[in-house]
């Protein structure tokens, strides 16, 4: 017990000592854009027609760090599938689900989606874009599996997805390499912003990536649900 | 020392290294991942308040043409993006070993889990 | 031509032997006979000294150079390789020992013929890898320890060695044979420790010995003719060369020096008399009696004179006869009776007599005794020793020469002498191989002990440059400022003198012949089993005096250092605890230590 | 020459595919994982013959650097990419013929692609993203063998690891508040000369986290467990590939970044201590793989040593030798570690089974990691020695002098044990074998003739030292 306020004391005067120097240095809210943050605040819409400049940065100026971000969570969902092969789920039998929450659930599963589909597609224009989206999208499968007496997802549909998904992201990579020199490169024209077809492969990138996320994180319950096993 | 910096700049340091007490203190592996995850969230929200400007907007110019004077960073948000992605991704491998750790070794206690040592 | 080409020969030979070992019987013996006339041929063809000869690596040249003192060595390496090839001859032995066998020899002659430090190094690794790769596959013993600790002794010896030549190269900026000029003496002694150490290592200095007793008694018994007569020369050379070409103004400036070599050598020759009288295995006996000779060879190195110097190489050279004789004997010897335990031997004279006169040569060189190899080293050793005034020194010496005699005696006596056992009633005189290899011991034996100058001749080549004396010998005889030998006559007269004894045991006695297994105790009647040989406790109240110092080996002080390591080892490996929470403590712990660090200039 | 960004591109668009492609065939999967980083060591060699002395930037998003994420390449970045693509090819090669579950292979190739990235990016927040894929497949590789002490290994190098990249994140953030910029040639170009404290706390931030996947004490207590427990073709690969491209890293940051002698002596202390630790504990332990792996934490403490000399005196040999330890000890030790496959009954240090040929394979890397002549570990091992002779610290110099003997130590007594240990026929894994020769070979031919590991180390080297080209070159135009 003594230890662990010792600790306790510890870290807590080396926080304050990290957050003193850290407030000393940088005192909160007293920023000037500068470097590349004052350019992507002013360019932002003229290069790329996104009013988002947030998303702006996140597919296309640091695009590849968000390819990096879907690679991740493409690697934990096969890392966790992997190391949970062959690992069989104990049967606990759920309670049954009452009427109510399995019609419920079924009505409302495809709005879910919708409202995840919703989320990516305006990843241009407002707060949210591929991976809400895709959260949201997996959150209506989460629903159908509780919800459900009977619910049976194929994997190789999912799998599917999510291979084709994260290639054609790779893909219009690829497609921007050979068009514009530069790899992610926007190779569309950025159209008028603030309107739903513009922002040039933003919203492409987005759609992609609501379904590569979507359908991982369904993957993901579904492992953890059934336990890895082969497909 | 004012109250908003205590409170933006303060707290997600104190969450880092609350974080890590748990780390420090627990015995139980999955209680651990969940100080590891703590300690991510309080870096995630260090970052964010580190791009705060004092008055400024989203960095969404919903009314375009028109041009906020004044946003917040807009490279802290794209970051933490990509780093909660991360977060969520060590989360549930580190789980899932949690659970096949659960399942040969029937405890997650860290004391038992020192087969391998010296 | 290139010397150097004499190691790729060798290893060339060593794959046809390895080859012709897994085909067939006869094709082993016809390689190795192969092996033996294309060295031969090569020595006397190629071999010619003095030319340098470089060979690049890339980003390193080796370089090579066959002078004076390198090609004396290099004749014993290859004399006493091609004599161990012949009792190799009758060994069976896997196809690996043979490549093993031809690598040592090839990496030996590249080590003496080496010109510069580094290059020593490399091609004296090697030879340490090839000789700890054939006691792997030694004959008894656990090998695999044996062949451990003698890796072990070679390369901490090496890496000390490698530690003195970056110091060498820092202090002169070569790492030539070259002196070093401007260094302070404390500074030359610590280089001179570190570069000869590897090289006492070789020679089996106490307290640097103890890999030999084992891995002469594990090591196949005609790899240790090599092994005792051939490869320590490596361990001379080095130390020759490095007193003679890079130590020299320090050995003749610094006054305590040359004396705690000298002693060391002293010592070691006493000590390893001691021990080798107290051996009961053959082998571990010779081992100890090769140690001590070499004490002999340290002593006169160390001595840094010209009488001594010339005598310890001279005495290097009958190392290598009586100590190739003597091993190659008992290799015979063990060959027939399958035993290296000489409490299991005995009475072997009538059965084997070319060996029993073989090694009753070579006991008599190894105890200094004209007009053999032995005396003239170690004659012109006591004179150089007496000249420098060290009295204690030579009482040292007198007495390891004493201890000599008395394991000498023991090893013949427990062989050839005494009772027959009965298992070796069917014994056979050793094989043809064994036999040649004997007999050619058996001439330089003599040769080089009635005409010693014929060997000084050569050795006045290297000392002269060094030590600028006079020549101090003819053909037959020695002369110094206090003593004058004429080899021809000590040998006379030693012969008559056996003669005559010989006439008066004739003449005199009325003796009664026994047969060897004639039994006879006081009156009391024993049956034919009974072992009544003498060599079940040989010297074993000699036990009792020296028993303290049998159990204060080196050995123990050695295991102590490792045991040392290994309770730091011990303590170190605790910080790892298995505990994830405390590796998280380090973690945090070293990040307030890193925070700490910036400190200051936040 | 073909676009390095395709080296990340195909890595990442075949991990995608995986899964289709294991639905094709079988064995596909293998076989992508073969080809795949035989095409990065193509791209590799032919941009490191071919390329200028001038660093080639390849933008991404269309955007030059510091706006958009670049790539930056130089033969430095190249030297490590070739070694640690040449070590996955011959993993990959040698386990062809293995079964495994396709996800294992899409986890390899992920781990190649957070290497190559590690080593291709000029954009800091960009290397924490690969240094994350690089990590995180590290975790499960870890745990790939799903028995208990690959497990345990695994978690703890994932509570280890994860703090670690926490901090390193964190420190990659402070420095984007200082200068203004993510990309690694401008925040350098605006780092040079004084430097605020807060740089200072952000590269202790960052090097906290390389740390730990470089193995230095006290960040490397993951690391022996990880070693023993798993695979060896992933213990391998932890020697190999991950510590080589996080020590890549740490080289990049604290010597372009951070150039401060602060750092550098911090470096050596740890060096020193690393070593030190690591060859004592190996001289004590039972099990083979966690001997070894504590070899390979000492072999990372000495290349760090090696380069933090540089930054003390100034010799560009220290350098030099860091490189040249870390070729050698991830090709000997890449050697070792697989063929512990071919000796299943040899598990403990002294006593076990093992055929012949495995014996000698293991006796020549052994060789090379010891620093034995006539293996390219020697030169290495002479330039250490050299080296710290050449710093003037003499009890450095004995100190690791000494080591070098108890390494010598814990291995001749393997080596011994082997050759003498009961011999076992073992059905060799002919792909395996084919491999273990030819870098056996390559280890010898090196010792013996070492121009060619001389000569690219040597480029590597200069492209390194002149990091005022490198940062010209990027951030010349703003």
């Amino acid at each position: 017990m003594i230890r662990k306020f010792l600790y306790f004391v510890i870290l807590l005067a080396f926080s304050f000592f990290i957050y003193a120097v850290i407030s000393a240095y940088f005192p909160f809210g007293e920023n000037t854009l500068t470097g590349v943050a004052k350019y992507y605040v002013d360019n932002g819409v003229k290069d790329l027609g996104g009013i988002n400049i947030i998303t702006s940065i996140v597919t296309v100026y640091r695009g590849f760090d968000t390819l990096g971000e879907v690679t991740v969570l493409f690697l934990s969902v096969t890392a966790l599938a992997f190391t949970l092969l062959g690992f069989k789920v104990e049967r606990r039998t759920l309670p049954n689900p009452t009427l109510i929450m399995e019609t419920g659930g079924r009505y409302l599963a495809p709005l879910i989606m919708l409202l995840g589909a919703y989320i990516f597609l305006h990843g241009h224009l407002t707060p949210g874009g591929g991976f809400p989206g895709g959260v949201i999208i997996a959150t209506a499968f989460l629903l159908l599996f509780v919800t459900q007496k009977v619910y049976k997802l194929r994997k190789i549909h999912l799998t599917v997805t999510e291979a084709l998904a994260g290639s054609l992201y790779v893909i219009v990579g690829l497609v921007g390499l050979y068009y514009v020199r530069s790899f992610l490169g926007n190779f569309l024209q950025t159209g008028k912003p603030g309107y739903i077809v513009s922002a040039g492969i933003i919203p492409i990138i987005y759609l992609l990536i609501g379904f590569k996320v979507g359908s991982e994180l369904t993957a993901v319950l579904k492992n953890l649900k059934e336990g890895g096993d082969e497909h | 020392m004012n109250i908003e910096s205590l409170i933006f700049y303060g707290v997600p340091i104190y969450l880092i290294f609350m974080g890590v007490l748990v780390v420090l203190t627990t015995k139980n592996l999955f209680k651990m991942l969940l100080g590891l995850s703590l300690m991510n969230s309080g870096i995630n929200v260090l970052i964010v308040a580190l791009g705060y400007v004092r008055g400024g907007t989203t960095p969404i110019f919903s009314e375009y043409p028109k041009i906020y004077e004044k946003v917040v960073d807009p490279v802290p948000p794209a970051l933490v993006l990509t780093a909660i992605v991360i977060g969520l991704a060590f989360l549930g491998l580190g789980l899932s070993i949690v659970i096949r750790i659960k399942e040969k070794y029937g405890t997650v206690n860290v004391e038992k889990l020192k087969e391998l040592k010296w | 031509m290139y010397n150097i080409s004499l190691a790729l020969l060798s290893i060339l030979l060593g794959a046809l032997v390895f080859f012709g070992t897994l085909s067939h019987k006869a094709l082993r013996i016809a390689s190795l006979v192969v092996g033996i006339l294309s060295i031969l041929a090569f020595t006397f063809l190629y071999l010619k000294p003095g030319s340098l000869e470089i060979v690049k690596l890339g980003v390193f040249a080796m370089s090579f150079n066959l002078t004076e003192v390198s090609q004396f060595f290099l004749w014993i390496i290859i004399a006493s390789f091609i004599l161990s090839l012949f009792s190799l001859l009758h060994e069976e032995r896997s196809a690996f020992f043979y490549l093993y066998y031809f690598l040592a020899f090839g990496f030996a002659a590249l080590t003496v013929m080496a010109n510069d430090l580094l290059t020593l190094y490399m091609n004296f690794e090697l030879m340490s890898l090839s000789v700890f790769a054939i006691l792997l596959l030694g004959v008894r013993g656990n090998t695999k320890e044996i062949a451990f600790k003698y890796m072990i002794y070679s390369l901490v010896g090496a890496y000390f060695y490698l530690g003195g030549l970056f110091l060498k190269f820092r202090y002169s900026g070569n790492i030539g044979f070259g002196p070093i000029v401007g260094a302070s003496t404390l500074t030359q002694i610590g280089i001179f420790v570190l570069l000869a150490l590897p090289f006492l290592v070789k020679i089996a200095t106490m307290p640097f010995h103890n890999w030999a007793p084992d891995a002469y008694y594990s090591a196949s018994d005609s790899f240790t003719v090599f092994f005792s007569a051939g490869l320590s020369k490596v361990g001379v050379y080095g130390l020759a060369i490095l007193i003679l070409k890079t130590f020299t103004e320090l050995f003749k400036n610094n006054i305590y020096l040359p004396e705690v070599v000298a002693w060391i050598g002293g010592i070691t020759a006493l000590l390893g008399g001691i021990y080798a009288f107290m051996s009961d295995d053959a082998k571990k006996l010779l081992a100890y009696s090769s140690i001590s000779q070499l004490g002999y060879v340290l002593v006169g190195l160390g001595l840094f004179t010209p009488y001594s110097f010339s005598a310890g190489i001279f005495h290097s050279v009958a190392h290598f006869v009586f100590e190739g004789v003597l091993f190659v004997t008992v290799a015979a010897v063990i060959h027939r009776v399958g035993t290296s335990d000489l409490r299991k031997m005995g009475g072997l004279i009538k059965k084997m007599p070319i060996s029993f006169i073989g090694l009753l040569f070579g006991i008599i060189a190894g105890s200094g005794i004209p007009p053999t190899v032995g005396f003239p080293g170690k004659w012109l050793l006591y004179e150089a020793i007496i000249m420098k005034g060290d009295l204690f020194l030579v009482s040292l010496i007198f007495f390891a020469s004493i201890t000599a005699f008395l394991y000498s005696y023991k090893l013949v006596h427990s062989i050839f002498l005494g009772k027959l056992h009965k298992e070796h009633r069917n014994v056979k005189e050793a094989p043809l191989g064994y036999i040649i290899a004997t007999i050619l011991f058996l001439v330089p034996l003599i040769v080089f002990g009635v005409f010693p100058g014929a060997l000084f001749e050569r050795i006045y080549t290297f000392t002269k440059p060094v030590f600028n004396h006079d020549a101090f010998f003819t053909l037959n005889s020695l002369k110094t400022q206090i003593g004058f030998a004429k080899m021809t006559v000590a040998g006379i007269t030693l012969i008559s003198m056996f003669v005559i004894s010989f006439i008066l045991y004739l003449v005199s006695g009325k003796s009664y012949r026994a047969k060897q297994e004639d039994n006879y105790t006081a009156g009391e009647w024993v049956d034919e089993d009974f072992a009544s040989h003498y060599a079940q406790e040989f010297y074993g109240f000699m036990r009792k005096a020296f028993g303290k110092l049998l159990d204060l080996s080196a050995e123990k002080f050695w295991n102590g250092v490792l045991s040392i390591f290994k309770a730091v080892a011990e303590m170190t490996r605790r910080v790892y605890t298995g505990d994830v929470r405390d590796y998280a403590l380090y973690l945090i712990f070293f990040l307030i230590v890193l925070v700490f660090l910036v400190g200051g200039r936040l | 020459m073909v676009n390095s960004i395709l080296i990340i591109a195909f890595l990442l668009l075949f991990a995608f595919l995986m899964p289709l492609l294991a639905l094709l065939h079988k064995r596909l999967p293998a076989v992508v994982a073969l080809l795949l980083p035989a095409f990065n060591l193509y791209v590799g060699v032919t941009h490191f013959l071919k390329m200028e002395f001038i660093p080639l930037i390849i933008k991404t998003g269309g955007f030059r650097p510091p706006f958009g994420i670049n790539l930056a390449i130089d033969h430095f970045s190249l030297f490590f990419l070739i070694l640690v693509n040449v070590v996955a090819l011959f993993i990959a090669f040698s386990y062809l013929l293995e079964e495994q579950d396709y996800k294992f292979h899409m986890l390899f190739l992920l781990n190649l692609l957070g290497a190559s990235g590690i080593i291709l990016t000029g954009d800091l927040f960009n290397s924490f993203v690969f240094l994350e894929i690089f990590a995180i497949s590290a975790y499960a590789l870890a745990a790939s063998k799903r028995e208990k002490h690959a497990l345990e290994g695994a978690v703890k190098y994932l509570v280890v690891g994860s703090i670690g990249s926490s901090f390193y994140l964190l420190g990659v953030f402070l420095l984007y508040k200082v200068t203004g910029s993510l990309n690694m040639a401008f925040i350098a170009s605006s780092l040079q000369g004084e430097k605020s404290g807060i740089v200072y706390l952000a590269g202790m931030f960052m090097l906290f986290g390389l740390f730990v996947e470089t193995e230095l004490f006290p960040l490397n207590t993951w690391a022996p467990d990880v070693y023993q427990g798993a695979y060896n073709r992933i213990a391998a690969q932890f020697s190999s590939i991950i510590s080589k491209a996080a020590i890549y890293l740490m080289f990049r940051i604290v010597f372009f970044l951070f150039d401060d002698p602060l750092f550098y002596k911090l470096l050596i202390v740890m060096g020193i201590i690393t070593f030190v630790i690591a060859e004592f504990n190996a001289l004590v332990q039972k099990d083979l793989k966690r001997m070894l792996g504590y070899s390979s934490i000492g072999q990372m403490g000495l290349s760090v040593l090696a380069f933090a000399l540089y930054g003390i005196t100034s010799h560009p040999e220290a350098f030099f030798t860091a490189l040249l330890l870390v070729v050698n000890h991830a090709i000997s030790k890449a050697m070792i570690f697989t063929n512990l496959e071919n000796m299943p009954e040899y598990v403990q240090v002294d006593t076990g089974k093992a055929n012949p040929f495995s014996s000698l394979m293991f006796t020549v890397g052994a060789l090379s990691v010891m620093g034995f002549p006539f293996t390219l570990g020697f030169w290495a091992k002479i330039e250490v020695l050299g080296i710290l002779l050449r710093s003037n610290i003499l009890w450095l110099f004995f100190l690791i002098l000494i080591l070098f003997m108890v390494e010598a130590f814990y291995y001749f007594r393997v080596i011994s044990n082997l050759m003498r240990s009961e011999v076992v026929s073992v059905k060799l894994n002919p792909l395996l074998t084919i491999s273990l020769v030819v870098f056996a070979l390559f280890l010898l031919y090196q010792g013996f003739y070492p121009v060619q590991t001389f000569i690219w180390t040597n480029k590597a080297l200069n492209a390194f030292l002149n990091k005022a080209i490198y940062i010209s070159t990027i951030a010349g135009g703003l």
